[in-house]
């Protein structure tokens, strides 16, 4: 393990890293280059690599991922960046009828390796159109993948992973995340896409955290633990595909599931994560699976409204003790 | 065209009004906790905001940006409601839901602030499309930046308003910045306002500091708007004397460039301009600064005193 | 009641009858005047209303919206075609980010009442760009309706809601239905949006139909009954909001639940009725609730693929027999 | 600009190619049940698909529309695969998933149909950022309609691609109508060719049913485009035969309007014209046609025998 290391420059390192080993990969999007995005995660990158490599567009998010698209198919490895997700909306249709159709309505003659980033930020007060977290829609696309990292080693591995995939993959990343600190390991390495983390073991819950929550499940089970509760937390780490085997694993043990996510209860991940777990697994439940999300309003710019509307460890550990007690 | 002297006076005390507005908002923001989000100023785009909304009424309507205080106090909003909707307080114009970024006073014609580069233009033809549907002689303006050209709201927006006549105006404020990248990064060509021949209407560029020829220019194209023509797209060239958001060290600026602009502060260039004139004297412009002052001391007040929204609030008003 | 009407006829007359009614209301979008849409759903209207009431635009999905928005919130009622809900992926930052979120965000300034018509088209062959059904994404936006009419009489009903609704509505028909006949009541009448329809009463195990899965689910029920098996069947009509209590009452009736949607299963409307129904409902519950909808993967052109894509009465019915025996 | 006799001799085969191939689908998507799915024919549209087509290799890249058999065939796919695709079979091009809306050959460089209009043009400017990335001297020429240059994506395309100088050929034919909506009501200008000014890039309008003209116009822009300036818009004004898609009565066609139009039908006016250059004389024609036709039998001989895909087929080739 080397120094401690942020959020944000793991993800920048890994880019870098992969960009340096593989000619075919290059950085695209609205001030990625010397700016290094509004956050400055992508900087230093167009010093290194030139502006070839980082390339500043126009404001045009469609057309920067129908971009990608086209470079894919013709062998490149584009990683985008689409700032605040609620942007991603602009990109829905390249996202959803190309990259994500593309290589299975061709019958396989191409294939779309991308990386699409996109920065959830809630908590900042920044409102309603810049502060959503879109994935669950995504998470209903075939053929397209989507990670959601929580700790800067996971940041930097499912980087990789996702350049490293030969298919289109939607990297969600909370900006409330940018500065949180850990060691990484040294050198080379990768978070494989499509599996969950055990975080913690325990015996009478399981916790299901969610990209960002799982700084506030570490919270909650830390309280929960003092109380006697063992939760055992699981990070999803993806969310298409769902890992749910590893799911049911560990519900078969505790015999209860919650799931924490930053986005709404309504048609979040959550919902499909629940649906299936009481489906495949209704003998081995002592309680219905609950959600801790946010509800169904929208987010607001005043701090109070924000932070009543966001899930956290508070509402994590209530909700445990409801459903144990 | 023959401005008046009472137009003169009006022009300048508008854009003193939002200088003032947002030099203290700039105070309050950086000094720490009153004010949350994000936080975009246009001190130096005043005369494009002040230029185009003097030829407007409430009845017109206007769309602004992220950077949108400028234009909204230009149209006549109160600043009260305004800064209390900074503060994030329950008697801000948007119940404090909104903030800076995507507020809207609709009673003055201000339909709202966008989060989202480019997406006022598709809403200002729908506005425009009633303002004719409903046989009114009005007009609708909407504001964006040289960054929101590259968008297809507006291609898609401008062609729209060609094809169906709408009364629209585009005002296209270039700063020279989308965010932290220069134009010539992000637009192939010189002038923007070239595009709207290839919609069959009307486009000039224009100094965008020259807060009368700003004026002067909107009349035209509210009068093009006003007898049923069709969109007319103005582009001004002007200057954001502060960094994108606050907080943004500008370390994309060319050394000097910002000291360039300053010397064609509008707000300066105008004063100067009226002193020559003898439309006013230092007297009366110390009078006007005061009064704009008072003003903005007193929405301060306002915001200060207003509560925080009860959590209720998050809940109401989703659906009518 | 007078003679039998074709579903898209009762839409027809619907949006008629709402503009002789009221002036602000106007329909728009691509081809909607002479040709009537390329299904000539709104045939006849621009006869009647003329050209300023029926509005030809270029192919600009987000335009069209926007406008719509610009125009609800200055006092009209726009009834926007988007004609195939695939095209819906290039609107989805005006639906979203700004129609179903002004009124609230502008802390209730305006209202935004207009319509938002978007076709499904599973069961044509018309392949991956054409068939999708993606409605889930909307029924988790707050401040947005979202109705699937499933015959000519709550066609004609939820399009007469829905224009006089004072919120955005999104209005789902289904291509397979417009042929459908029914007689429909004379006169003015309304199919309120937010309720389900109980459309057979029974008590071994409830059945609630998405949209024109109502037709698969009638099919599905007959056969079910001379088994003698007695399905309780909730046509849906609304996903967003969801009129869970309906959906819960009978629940607590028949203890089993099934939901046939032709969206996909995965992040599909049954996931959060499945999810709710577990939390609300656990000790109801004598058999997991499960789901009737695509597999994930994509909607084929080709028509043996197509069909096996798609949920039918045959499905339907091997799983309530599975589910009961 | 010397157009050799190879050359045009090839630039009429093309077309015949193209439209025998389309003829014979007609047929028999008109007859009934073997042919699933929506259809949507380019007959009299061949001249743009082949005259821009013969100017690139297996190499250049190009994309196409939800009408875009003729532009596959010009350049250059292989016929069976194709045909196997309309009828659902396993030996299709795409395995019998996509169909003719959304078909694909990459070997010969047909990167895709598209069934969203305009999203041809997103994608086009990818494979063109390939090619420059990679240093080949490849360009992609992407076509599309009247119709599409009302979206977002046109401009959004188009200016990335002027900003990025990357070598793409943007191919509007101009066959008037848009689904059943006429030019006239969608574009509120006579030339969109026009529009490229305002991107800093070269645009022509021309006769898009004079395949020797197109050859000429395109091999210019190709030119451009390998020598790296930019994006270049060719506009050719043609008109197509059939209704939007197989089934549509056509009833927004003035009476006289396809008559007109099938005087000026680029095969029939290239054939008149090679005879009267004694290129070519009745008899090689005939054989042409011929040929052509043998290929289309042979095509649909192969389609017909090609199985249905297997179910499982619906889920392989999900993930690479
Ligand atoms: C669709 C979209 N893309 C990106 C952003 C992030 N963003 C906010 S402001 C901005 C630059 C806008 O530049 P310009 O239009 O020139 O306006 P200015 O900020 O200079 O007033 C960008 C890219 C956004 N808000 N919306
Ligand atoms: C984004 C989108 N909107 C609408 C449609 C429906 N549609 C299919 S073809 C078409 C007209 C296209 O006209 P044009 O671009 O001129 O091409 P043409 O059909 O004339 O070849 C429309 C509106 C679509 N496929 N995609
Ligand atoms: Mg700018
Ligand atoms: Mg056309």
């Amino acid at each position: 393990m080397g120094k401690p290391i942020m959020f944000q420059w793991a993800i920048n390192h890994a880019i870098a890293e992969e960009m340096r080993r593989d000619p075919t990969v290059f950085i695209i999007g609205e001030d990625v280059g010397k700016p290094g995005g509004p956050f400055g995660v992508t900087r230093g990158i167009i010093d290194e690599f030139g502006p070839e490599r980082a390339v500043d567009t126009p404001i045009s998010e469609g057309a920067i991922i129908g971009l990608c698209v086209g470079a894919a198919a013709a062998g490149l490895r584009p990683v985008a960046e689409i700032m605040f997700m609620n942007f991603i909306t602009l990109c829905v249709e390249e996202l959803y009828n190309q990259a994500s159709k593309m290589r299975w309505m061709f019958g396989a003659q191409v294939k779309v390796p991308m990386v699409v980033r996109a920065m959830t930020a809630g908590g900042y007060g920044a409102g309603p159109h810049h502060s959503s977290s879109l994935e669950s829609w995504f998470a209903s696309m075939p053929g397209l993948k989507v990670v959601m990292p929580s700790t800067p080693v996971n940041a930097k591995g499912l980087m990789k992973a996702a350049i490293r995939d030969d298919n289109p993959v939607l990297y969600v990343e909370p900006l409330s995340s940018y500065r949180i600190k850990a060691e990484i390991p040294e050198g080379d390495y990768i978070t494989p896409i499509g599996k969950c983390e055990i975080v913690r073991e325990g015996t009478d819950i399981t916790i299901v955290s969610v990209g960002r929550m799982l700084q506030e499940a570490l919270k909650a089970v830390d309280v929960l633990e003092k109380d006697g509760i063992k939760p055992e937390l699981i990070d999803l780490l993806t969310i298409n595909p769902l890992d749910m085997e590893t799911i049911y694993a560990s519900v078969k043990k505790t015999n209860r599931l919650v799931i924490i996510h930053e986005a709404k209860q309504t048609m979040g991940i959550g919902a499909e994560i629940a649906a299936s777990v009481q489906e495949k697994m209704f003998d081995w439940l002592d309680a219905p699976v609950e959600r801790v999300a946010a509800p169904f309003t929208h987010i607001a710019f005043q701090p109070k409204l924000e932070q009543h509307y966001l899930p956290d460890a508070t509402k994590l550990v209530a909700k445990v003790k409801q459903m144990l007690g | 065209m023959k401005i008046s002297k009472e137009t003169k006076i009006d022009l300048f005390t508008r854009m003193v009004k939002i200088r003032t507005f947002e030099d203290e908002t700039h105070k309050i923001f950086m000094a720490g906790k009153e004010m949350p989000g994000f936080l975009h100023l246009s001190q130096g785009e005043e005369a494009m905001a002040v230029g185009t909304c003097a030829n407007l009424t409430f009845d017109d309507a206007i769309y602004t940006t992220h950077r949108g205080h400028g234009c909204i106090i230009a149209k006549g909003a109160d600043l009260k409601p305004m800064m209390a909707e900074l503060f994030g307080r329950i008697d801000g114009c948007c119940k404090g839901r909104a903030g800076s970024m995507h507020f809207a006073d609709v009673k003055t014609g201000c339909m709202g602030s966008n989060g989202i580069v480019g997406e006022g233009m598709r809403l200002a033809i729908g506005t425009a499309f009633a303002q004719k549907y409903q046989k009114t002689k009005n007009v609708t303006a909407v504001f964006f930046g040289d960054g929101a050209t590259g968008t297809g709201a507006f291609h898609e927006s401008f062609n729209m308003a060609a094809t169906l006549k709408l009364p629209v105006i585009f005002v296209c404020s270039i700063n020279f910045y989308a965010q932290m990248t220069h134009k010539s990064v992000h637009i192939p060509i010189e002038h923007v306002a070239d595009r709207a021949a290839g919609y069959g209407a009307p486009g000039v560029t224009i100094d965008g500091n020259d807060v009368e020829l700003v004026y002067e220019e909107v009349s035209k194209a509210v009068k093009h708007c006003r007898a049923g023509k069709g969109p007319y797209m103005i582009e001004g060239i002007t200057y954001r004397h502060h960094g994108h958001f606050i907080g943004d060290p500008c370390n994309y600026r060319p050394a000097g460039e910002l000291e360039e602009w300053l010397k064609k502060d509008p707000i300066v260039l105008y004063e100067q301009k009226l002193l020559k004139e003898g439309v006013l004297d230092e007297k009366r412009i110390q009078q006007i600064k005061e009064e704009c002052k008072n003003l903005v001391d007193e929405a301060v007040a306002f915001a200060r005193q207003s509560p925080q929204p009860d959590i209720e609030e998050l809940y109401k008003d989703i659906l009518a």
